[in-house]
């Protein structure tokens, strides 16, 4: 095991290497840069640390998905960068700044060097049960059906973001469109990159959601995916995105915690318990409601990416 | 040491990078960065629990891993959140700054403080 | 030696030959190059990962490569353009393109 | 015929690993963004695809053939489309208008 313990620190010492370069470097653009490569290795950590199901929602999001937000954000921001450099703390603060960060993570690493042995964990508990699921994979189980309170309040907290962020339109813009910056040459390499991928790109999002029963992955890997792909569509100037005021669009991104909900709270009449499912019947329900999520989840996602409403239909 | 002891460490450094990147960086998206580079610092901690909760022939606990794939969505939408609260300050008074004094208008210091 | 031993040599070979590469992004000079060391990176990790999932027999990985390889191109299609046009008027950009 | 297969894949995979050992170098060691971006190509295309090459014996028929070789063509895609694009962005100065 001596290999795989040499590829372990040679990637921690990777990622820390990376993770200083994003934060000590000058230019926020190669900052961003930094931090998709970031990404990157941190998929790469989730792989050695055997757990598939994060290092597929990191590699979809955090190198698709956050690296496009981010670079779009600096793209935009590029004209301030020079102004703000100016506003550089002076040495005590940067040296207060880093005594705290240096205790904070000389207390977490005495934490980590204490954790008790040998490690508590719900694994077994997990796997018992697992079979009155009918989900093979034990972390959708864990999504879906034992702690799926928190999966529906997190599809909640991911609307409330997508709110928000429409709140900040202009009021002249409210319930128009969102916009990325797109390349105007529809007959240019990156149209017909667009239009080969998605296509394919699609049968690989609903693979990893369908699989993501017994296997590795899940509606938010899919999810990611397929969000991903809109947004290339529309990054390449194919299509545009709706005017947030669509009722179908209102009605999908609801449609999703709404089932979700409805299902849930049927659990008080049908099986005694709020999030409770019938018996014989948890396999067919976890998959009503991940197939009500999924839209909601793919078109909050890229939403998110779009940002805020910045022009009106075009009439 | 063996692999889980290694990662946490290296997400307890993490942590501390990233607060400091929050702390000094004057720019707003590099402390969006830096706010990105702790949160993975905290979901490695957690990688680190869950991994040493192997049991049973799976990789890892099953329950913090469901919460570390809930909690990457979640900061994903929070990024966007600030990112989107950003662009909104910079449209408003071409700077973005969140020093209250070299603010040039009274609006812009409204969408930071929320 | 193994045919597994001899995969996971390969994929820490690919991993420091395209960590080394990284150093582009540390010297630039331009965004470009930086984002060459990004691609590069990529597809190396893509490939470690694949020698690691087959050495390992670990299935899930193939997939994990799969998400990779389908999203390698995104971030750097996101920093072209944001590259391209840092100040472009977005709703002229609209018309432009309706138009055609 | 297993040991065929092997040795196959030894040669393969070795051979893909020294075509990322050259799209380092080239990558460190040439002059301007465009010879760069050739090296960054050759990486992309035969280093990934001759590992993948390698690695198909080793997998199971069907699915996870499938998946390497989509793989190999999805990498294949994406650094045509990126090359081409980043090329235009290095010729045109690299950096935003100033």
């Amino acid at each position: 095991m001596t290999l795989a313990l040499a590829v372990d620190i040679g990637l921690a010492m990777l990622i820390l290497a990376m993770a200083g370069w994003t934060i000590a470097v000058r230019d926020t653009f190669a900052s961003v840069i930094g931090f998709v490569t970031y990404g990157l290795l941190l998929t790469l950590v989730w792989v050695r640390l055997a757990m598939p199901d994060v290092a597929l929602t990191e590699a979809a999001m955090g190198g698709g998905l956050t690296g496009a937000l981010l670079i779009g954000g600096a793209a935009r921001l590029r004209r301030t960068e020079a102004a703000v450099r100016t506003e550089r703390p002076g040495m005590l603060t940067r040296t207060l700044a880093a005594v705290l960060s240096a205790t904070v993570t000389a207390a977490l690493a005495i934490c980590v060097l204490n954790l008790p042995d040998p490690a508590p964990t719900l694994a077994p508990d997990a796997a018992a049960k697992l079979g009155s699921t009918g989900v093979g994979n034990p972390v959708t189980a864990v999504l879906l059906a034992y702690r799926s309170m928190d999966t529906l309040l997190e599809a909640i907290v991911v609307l409330l973001a997508l709110f928000g962020v429409w709140s900040l339109a202009h009021d002249r813009f409210w319930g128009g469109c969102p916009q990325l910056r797109t390349h105007a040459d529809s007959e240019g390499i990156l149209a017909y990159f667009a239009r080969i991928l998605p296509p394919i790109g699609i049968i690989v999002g609903v693979y990893i959601f369908w699989i993501g029963a017994d296997f590795p992955g899940g509606k938010f890997q899919g999810a990611t995916i397929l969000a991903a792909m809109w947004l290339l569509v529309i990054g390449a100037g194919l299509a545009y995105f709706p005017p947030i005021s669509q009722a179908w669009l209102r009605i999908l991104l609801v449609a999703g915690p709404l089932v979700f909900m409805v299902i849930g709270f049927a659990g008080i009449v049908t099986a005694g318990a709020v999030f409770a499912y019938p018996i014989g019947f948890a396999k067919p329900l976890i998959l009503a409601i991940e197939i009500a999520l999924m839209p909601t989840l793919v078109l909050a996602l890229a939403l998110l990416v779009a940002g805020a409403p910045q022009r009106m239909p075009p009439q | 040491m063996n692999g889980p002891m290694l990662f946490g460490l290296c997400a307890a450094a993490l942590i501390g990078f990233g607060l400091y990147s929050l702390i000094v960086n004057p720019q707003p998206l590099r402390k969006i960065i830096g706010f990105n580079i702790i949160g993975s610092g905290v979901f490695l901690l957690f990688g680190t629990i869950a991994r040493r909760g192997a049991a049973v022939g799976m990789g890892g606990d099953p329950v913090p891993q469901a919460l570390l794939i809930t909690g990457i969505v979640v900061a994903f939408s929070a990024t966007a959140l600030a990112v989107s609260l950003l662009l909104r300050l910079f449209d408003e008074g071409g700077v973005v700054t969140l020093d209250n004094e070299a603010a040039p208008t009274e609006t812009t210091t409204d969408p930071s403080d929320t | 030696m193994t045919m597994p031993d001899f995969l996971l040599s390969a994929a820490a070979f690919v991993l420091v030959m395209v960590a080394l590469g990284l150093i582009r992004i540390l010297r630039g000079p331009e965004d470009v190059d930086r984002m060459m060391a990004a691609q590069l990176f990529g597809s190396g990790g893509i490939a470690a990962l694949l020698l690691l999932g087959v050495a390992t027999e670990a299935k899930a990985v193939i997939d994990v490569a799969l998400t990779l390889a389908l999203l390698a191109a995104f971030a750097s299609v996101a920093f072209v353009q944001g590259i391209s046009q840092p100040d472009s008027d977005d709703s002229d950009d609209f018309k432009e393109t309706r138009g055609k | 015929m297993k040991i065929a297969w092997d040795i196959f894949t030894i040669v393969a995979v070795m051979a893909g690993s020294f075509f990322f050992l050259a799209g380092t170098v080239g990558l460190l060691r040439f002059p301007d963004p465009l010879t760069r971006l050739h090296a960054l190509t050759k990486a992309d295309n035969l280093g990934l695809g001759l590992v993948v090459l390698g690695l198909l014996p080793q997998t199971h028929w069907p699915l996870d053939t499938i998946k390497l070789i989509a793989i190999w063509l999805f990498a294949l895609l994406a650094g045509a489309t990126v090359g081409q694009l980043m090329a235009c962005t290095a010729r045109r100065g690299g950096g935003p208008p100033k």
